[in-house]
């Protein structure tokens, strides 16, 4: 699995002013624009897309706001519309917000598609997903149960910001998995913001577990959230009381796994839907058709919903401290 | 007849309290001395900036990059760590280097502000931007975790004494080093005296210019222990971890009753400024409010506080008005 | 070596707008006390900021210590040759401590880390404050301190370096007669010490009785030095004002008519209790008494920036309910402040724009906007009839010299038509032209029926205007004179009753705390 | 040098323009210009408001916040089918509500500003919180969403004749009325504003107000620009219009601060990173090109005042 993402590693200086010199001669121009620059999750697919824009060959201008703001987001793809790229390939901040600039690109024949959060369907030509919503969620909340070994207990929520929009879809989904099959589990409170900082998301945990004595579980999802949820586990030595389950990538979960205090990081390789958006956006260019089951190189095999619009790498990576290592992003 | 000072230390001594007592009614567990600790430790790095901002605001000044410095000095730091031996010698290296490039920082500040005289939230408001920028087009927000530290600095950073966590010593030192100076030392006093009135602080001879430029450096020193701290306590380095923590600094400070027209404050109120914050921030969860209320209740607090501190001070200065009357 | 402490040659200074000194020179013995005098604005505050090293003068000016050519560029300068200053606005600390007041400046020569003796503070502290044998806790912030302690600080500390020359500027200015006594006897006290003095002051007598020479300032220019015992009052005078002695008379010329004006037991708790009094058409009412006896909070009651508890105000018959300012100008009340730089004037914005700021609402067109064209038109009116100079009223008002500020400040308040004007020490620190100027128009105003209250300090001025006289002491009206029987003594009398006034029956000229700063 | 500060700002603007228009490819086009117009109203709006706040020595941090929440009340009424005239109106009642209370605070009790907005921005981002549950507010009809992304004649965007217009409004207010003498004034001295019979505290009020009314335009334009509300709707406006209103050449400590000095800070911010970004070079660096223009352009300031105060000390001491 982690083979061509392991090769993106290193590449990228020269990557970088290939693609530089690449815009002159005339190659395809795709826009891949992330909810915002500058954090772990979003760096790992820029890695992907850079990586995936040189071995096809085609220019890859990876660019997004310093912040989660939607009025900045939409000003970023406005420039691009300016640079009159040929593909822009979205994660939006705030789905509606964009709906208007997404109708310019068309307008001006660009292609639009969406990637990691879904924006307008009726705008977008393909939604590239690393897995769907409901199932993720889903996912996440049975991975919990079994790492806490009882369907019985009180769990608590972390989340990064409670205005993400994917972050609300996954656990509405968790909580929804938690009710139907899981009535013994009790969620102690509504979930908690951990402002996208590992420190927060630490602190609100040792909070937790002195306000909910018999916290079983704690689901923490946004990248540095099970982290600090993890790190309070540990210094507590509560590994053994306290599961911890989130969506966290490998190389960051490393030490937690290793002595237990994260139990299952659940996420798919950013680096990968990276490559899998550079895929994507090549092939509705060059009006390539992409069909259900198709194997794009150095991603594997991807589903096409019966939409026939969204796209779906496939099925979540759960890092566990058996497989983690073997990770490099 | 004490200071005012005192009076408004007094002041929020008693909302802490007062919350206190709330607070353990509503939960058992807060009173205990396991989450007294958690408490400090969480709010070392606040409470270290906010000791170096009261500096700052006594002599009339303010400066918002303090976040920013602690982040460029972390991320520096966390650079090195690949490079540092795993031996003692690592932490002595950090509490050097560290400490200086947080004071080259500060002092540049300082020296646009007491040599340029630009207003210090400009100053501090521009080389905000561009330590943030710089910062995240270096690092890419890359996060560094604990996996490459050198040991020592692990074991530096979980060691206990007594049971209490190494950072709250660090604090300690800090906050009496700096009551110290503000207190007992001649540049201490000259801080408080052109926060008082510059004017006469010019007529007997103070230096203006280099008092503001310490004050700002100082500011910088603290700003590198601080980054010191935080990857201590994070064990990681995050780019983002600090984002728009200046403006609960200086909020605590205001708070522990450092009069923001310069003249007045001190280190005992700014910590209790601090814990005040902290508590709030504790019991939030301890006292099960709901998420989404959590922060109106934190701003109206800090809006009531400024207020009734506000009220009080116009108060005091009221009765010194007074002049005697035959009756 | 010169029997000369201190030699200060060719010393001129230009600041916005003034020439303060102009090629002045000063010498001072070891041991003598010398009266540097001269009218307001003279130059004499300025001469010591240059000599304190607060200002820099103009190019070209020498030093000379015990003989010695000397640089005295920043204050430090100073402070390490002995020389200590008692400011006229005192330099001190509202924030910090008494004792740390007084000892403060000693160790400013001294490595920022020098660690502060609290112990060693609070003796030397405690002498000086026994010198002057005062009884405060040296640890008491001087903010909580009256006026007339903190200057008795302020001397303190002067007296508490070792110091080889003490300036002490006006430092009398709002002392008690027993205060002014304990002045004294340390001044004798440091002369036998071989200790230089120079005394500024207004207070003639007072000069006579401290002084052995006499240097005289005009205008900024040097007059010249002259010993004690070859000089006498009038010709000190004479020297001083360039010519003769008091202001010309100056009262009324018109009939006394009906009262306009008139404020009915009017009491502010701490500031002054049941004041009553009528205000004539035709007539300047002068109100005189010591610094701190409730005048200034008075007219401020008046104003309505300093709203009393009780009593009553009537204009024309009419009940005024003042609670601000703004009800004031509505009223036809205005007030000319005794802080101009700060209360008075916005310096840095344009001789235009302050003269229309408190009508500049009515100032307004055909679409209800600010009529600028009718606004300058009103303000090159009033520089012509006031003669304001320079007439450029798109200069900034802090770049004119205060006389001409007093005037910007008065023409602000003529533009808003007022029924009644209240003076509050309208000539301080503007020089002898202004002043009989100032002084011609209060009359003016009062002939033309306007109602004219003058708060002055200054005795001669309030003899030479008012024509009747209320003293105030202790936020009370001690007693109402008609100018026919008043003389200098028997206001000194109603101002002092009751408390020691010993020698000294000199009166006190109020500093005008914010008018000068460096 | 007989220049004033603001036409020196508008050259080093129209500098700026022409430098992109060279080295960025695709500045010039219409598309491109487009853009930048469509950009500039709801920036430009929170630093006007910004700059008046600074005029009396005050600041506003909570300038953002107050339009995400007046965007809040529109978008509220606008999904629950009121027409588009009463969301307006619900959006600059919340603005202006929100500044009456910062208002309130500044000039009756006497907080200083920065202590206040600190506060409210708290407050009022915790309001949004519990009003949208973090959810953001979407999907408003094609009519509403005119205002941000329509033209008037198929040429002008309209958003930006809406900005014109509060670019005259704010000119007239503070240069032609009453109310903006007594800000300049009061921002110099306002002790010696309250001798003249002004009213503080009604003058004060009114600034807060006005920035609270411009932060609910801003947050109207950008909803519609949007279709869509969000707790942090602006947010990375802040900061931007604290500079914009310095660069423009308002002074922090009140009483100077011309409105197309502000103008031109803000095409300048806009033009450079728009065309940085055409260029490709990383979001960051426009942050620290931002901040290096704020803080060399302020140095300069200092350089040149200096020389004009010796010159008017010896002008002024010839005429005396
Ligand atoms: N900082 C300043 N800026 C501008 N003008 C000043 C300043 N300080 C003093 N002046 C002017 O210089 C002249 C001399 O002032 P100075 O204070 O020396 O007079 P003085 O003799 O001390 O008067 P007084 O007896 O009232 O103290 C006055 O016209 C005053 O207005
Ligand atoms: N030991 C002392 N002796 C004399 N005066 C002192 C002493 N300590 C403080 N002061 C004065 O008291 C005022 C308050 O000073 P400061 O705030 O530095 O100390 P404090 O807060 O009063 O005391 P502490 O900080 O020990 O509680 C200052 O004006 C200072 O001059
Ligand atoms: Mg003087
Ligand atoms: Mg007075």
């Amino acid at each position: 699995v982690s083979g061509s993402g392991g090769s993106s590693s290193g590449g990228e200086a020269e990557g970088g002013d290939k693609a530089a010199s690449g815009s002159d001669n005339g190659e395809l121009a795709i826009a891949v624009v992330p909810k915002l620059v500058g954090i772990p999750y979003f760096n790992a697919s820029e890695k992907g897309a850079i990586q995936a824009g040189e071995d096809l060959g085609v220019d890859v201008q990876y660019t997004g706001p310093t912040q989660a703001d939607a009025a900045a987001q939409v000003k970023v793809v406005e420039d691009l519309i300016s640079k009159n790229v040929d593909v822009i390939a979205i994660a939006p901040n705030d789905p509606a917000s964009v709906d208007p600039v997404l109708k310019k690109a068309k307008d001006q024949g660009i292609h639009v598609i969406d990637w990691d959060t879904p924006a307008n369907k009726d705008l977008v030509e393909y939604s590239v997903k690393q897995i769907d919503d409901d199932v993720f969620g889903r996912h996440m909340a049975k991975k919990l149960v079994e790492a806490m070994g009882t369907e019985e207990g009180e769990i608590a929520i972390l989340t990064g910001g409670l205005s993400a929009a994917n972050l609300n879809l996954w656990i509405e989904a968790a909580q929804k998995e938690f009710d139907e099959n899981y009535p013994g589990i009790k969620i102690v409170t509504e979930k908690i913001p951990t402002e996208e900082k590992q420190q927060v998301a630490y602190q609100k945990t040792l909070d937790l577990m002195k306000s909910y004595p018999n916290l079983k579980g704690i689901l923490a999802v946004s990248t540095p959230a099970p982290l600090g949820a993890a790190q309070a586990v540990q210094e507590k030595g509560m590994q053994d009381k306290i599961s911890v389950v989130g969506s966290a990538l490998p190389t960051d979960s490393l030490p937690f796994l290793e002595d237990g205090s994260l139990d299952t990081a659940v996420l798919w390789d950013p680096g990968k839907l990276g490559a899998l958006t550079v895929a994507v956006g090549k092939m509705i260019a060059e009006g390539v058709e992409i069909t259900d089951g198709m194997e794009v190189e150095g991603v594997g095999q991807i589903s096409v919903l019966e939409d026939g619009k969204s796209i779906i790498m496939g099925p979540p990576a759960d890092f566990t401290k058996d497989n983690a290592a073997d990770f490099n992003f | 007849m004490k200071s005012i000072i005192k009076q408004k230390e007094f002041s929020i001594f008693v909302i802490v309290v007062l919350l206190s007592i709330v607070l353990s009614f509503v939960s058992p567990v807060f009173l205990t001395f396991e989450n007294f600790l958690d408490i400090i430790e969480g709010n070392v790095v606040m409470a270290i900036l906010a000791v170096g901002m009261t500096l700052v605001i006594i002599t009339g000044d303010i400066d918002v990059s303090v976040a920013a410095a602690t982040t460029a000095v972390a991320v520096i730091i966390g650079s090195l760590f690949g490079f540092l031996p795993d031996s003692w010698i690592s932490i002595l290296i950090l509490f050097l280097i560290a400490p200086v490039i947080g004071i080259i920082i500060g002092a540049i500040n300082g020296m646009l502000v007491s040599k340029i005289k630009i207003p210090a939230i400009v100053v501090t408001l521009g080389t905000l931007n561009i330590i943030n920028g710089l910062v995240l087009y270096l690092t890419n927000g890359q996060y560094l975790n604990s996996t490459n530290f050198p040991k020592p600095f692990l074991t530096f950073a979980n060691f206990e004494l007594f049971g209490i966590p190494i950072l709250i010593y660090l604090l300690t030192a800090v906050a009496i080093l700096t009551w110290f100076i503000l207190k007992h030392t001649l540049i201490g006093r000259s801080v408080l005296a052109i926060g008082g009135k510059s004017q006469s602080a010019v007529r007997v001879g103070i230096d203006f210019d280099k008092v503001k430029l310490f004050v700002f450096a100082y500011m910088g020193f603290l700003a590198g222990v601080a980054a010191i701290a935080q990857t201590a306590y994070t064990k990681a380095v995050d780019p983002n971890g600090l984002l728009g923590v200046e403006m609960m600094v200086i909020a605590a400070v205001v708070l522990g009753g450092t009069n923001i027209q310069g003249g007045r404050g001190s280190i005992q109120g700014t910590l209790l400024g601090v814990l005040l914050l902290a508590i709030m921030q504790n019991g939030m969860i301890l006292a099960h409010i709901d998420t989404f209320w959590q922060k109106v209740v934190t701003g109206a607090i800090i809006v009531i506080a400024v207020s009734y501190d506000q009220i009080s001070y116009r108060r005091q200065q009221a009765k010194l008005a007074k002049i005697e009357v035959e009756a | 070596m010169s029997e000369y402490l201190l030699q200060m040659k060719n010393i001129s200074k230009t600041f916005p707008g003034v020439k303060a000194l102009d090629n002045v020179e000063l010498e001072i013995k070891k041991g003598e006390v010398h009266a540097l005098i001269g009218e307001n604005g003279a130059g004499k505050s300025t001469l010591i900021k240059i000599l304190a090293g607060v200002y820099t003068s103009d190019p070209g000016a020498k030093f000379f210590f015990e003989g010695k050519e000397a640089e005295i560029s920043k204050p430090l300068d100073a402070t390490m040759k002995g020389i200590s200053i008692i400011y006229q606005d005192l330099s001190l600390f509202p924030n910090l401590s008494v004792a740390e007041n007084i000892y403060i400046g000693r160790d400013s020569h001294k490595k920022p880390w020098t660690k502060v003796n609290w112990n060693q503070i609070k003796k030397i502290a405690t002498k000086a404050l026994k010198e002057l044998d005062m009884d405060i806790d040296p640890s008491t912030p001087v903010e909580q301190l009256s006026i007339a302690q903190q200057q008795m600080v302020e001397i303190a500390r002067a007296l508490a370096f070792d110091s080889k020359l003490i300036v002490m500027d006006e430092p009398t200015s709002s002392l008690s007669a027993g205060e002014v006594e304990k002045l004294y006897n340390v001044i004798d006290k440091l002369k036998k010490q071989g200790i230089s003095i120079i005394f500024i002051s207004h207070k003639l007598k007072e000069l006579f009785t401290v002084s052995d020479r006499f240097t005289v300032l005009r205008d900024g220019k040097f007059v010249g030095s002259y010993d004690a015992q070859d000089m006498t009052e009038p010709k000190l005078i004479q020297l001083m004002v360039g010519r003769n002695v008091t202001y010309e008379k100056n009262q009324a010329t018109v009939e006394v008519g009906e009262t306009i004006f008139k404020v009915n037991q009017l009491s502010k708790e701490g500031n002054f209790k049941d004041i009553s009094f009528e205000l004539r058409k035709g007539e300047v009412l002068g109100i005189t008494g010591l610094v701190g006896s409730g005048r200034t909070e008075l007219a401020q009651a008046i104003f309505g920036v300093n709203n009393p508890d009780s009593g009553s105000i009537e204009l024309y018959g009419k009940q005024l309910s003042i609670r601000h300012s703004a009800a004031a100008v509505k009223e036809g009340v205005a007030y000319i402040p005794e802080a101009r730089q700060t209360q008075g004037l916005v310096l840095e914005q344009s001789v235009i724009n302050n003269i229309s700021l408190p009508i500049i609402t009515k100032l307004k067109n055909k679409f209800r906007l600010t009529d600028r064209k009718q606004e300058v038109k009103l303000a090159e009116e009033y520089v012509k009839t006031l003669d304001i100079r320079p007439a450029l009223p798109h200069l900034d008002a802090g770049n004119l010299s205060g006389g001409n500020q007093q005037k910007i400040v008065i023409a602000k308040w003529l533009s808003t038509k007022p029924k009644v004007i209240i003076f509050d020490e309208p000539t301080n620190g503007i020089d002898i032209g202004a002043k009989t100027e100032i002084h011609k128009l209060m009359r003016k105003l009062a002939n033309e029926g306007i109602g004219v209250i003058m708060i002055s300090s200054e005795l001669p001025e309030i003899l030479a205007v008012s024509d009747r006289i209320l003293v105030m002491r202790h936020g009370r009206i001690a007693g109402e004179l008609n100018v026919a029987e008043a003389t200098q003594e028997n206001i000194m009398h109603y101002a002092l009753q009751g408390k020691d006034s010993g020698k000294a029956p000199s009166f006190v000229a109020e500093t005008n705390q914010m008018s000068q700063g460096v | 040098m007989k220049l004033s500060k603001e036409s020196v700002l508008g050259l080093i603007a129209i500098a700026t323009i022409l430098l992109m228009s060279l080295i960025a490819p695709g500045f010039l086009s219409s598309n491109n210009i487009n853009n930048l117009m469509f950009q500039l109203p709801e920036f430009g709006l929170f630093a006007l408001g910004m700059m008046v706040v600074v005029i009396t020595g005050g600041i506003d941090l909570s300038i953002t916040y107050i339009a995400a929440l007046s965007g809040v009340g529109a978008a509220l009424m606008l999904i629950n089918g009121y027409p588009i005239v009463l969301a307006i109106l619900v959006a600059i009642i919340f603005g202006l509500a929100c500044g009456a209370f910062n208002g309130f605070i500044v000039s009756k009790i006497g907080v200083s500003p920065i202590l206040v907005t600190i506060g409210t921005w708290v407050l009022f981002e915790g309001i949004i919180l519990a009003i949208t549950k973090g959810q953001s507010i979407s999907g408003f009809s094609e009519t509403y969403s005119l205002i941000g992304n329509g033209y008037y004649m198929g040429l002008f965007p309209l958003s930006i004749l809406i900005f014109a217009f509060f670019v005259i409004v704010t000119a007239v207010l503070l240069n032609k009325t009453g109310w903006g003498r007594s800000v300049y004034m009061y921002g110099s001295n306002e002790v010696a504003t309250l001798f003249s019979g002004i009213r503080n505290n009604r003058v004060v009020m009114k600034v807060y107000l006005y920035a609270g009314l411009l932060a609910a335009i801003s947050a109207i334009i950008m909803t519609s620009r949007y279709n869509s509300v969000k707790v942090d709707l602006g947010s990375s406006y802040l900061l931007q219009s604290v500079a914009a209103a310095v660069l423009g050449g308002t002074k922090i400590q009140g009483g100077y601060g011309k409105v197309m000095g502000t103008v031109y800070a803000v095409v300048i911010f806009l033009t450079l990173s728009n065309g940085l970004n055409l260029l490709g070079v990383h979001r960051a660096i426009v942050d620290v090109f931002i901040g290096a223009i704020l803080i060399s352009v302020l140095t300069l300031n200092f350089f040149s005042d200096k020389f004009k105060q010796k010159k008017e000390t010896t002008k002024a001491s010839k005429v005396a």
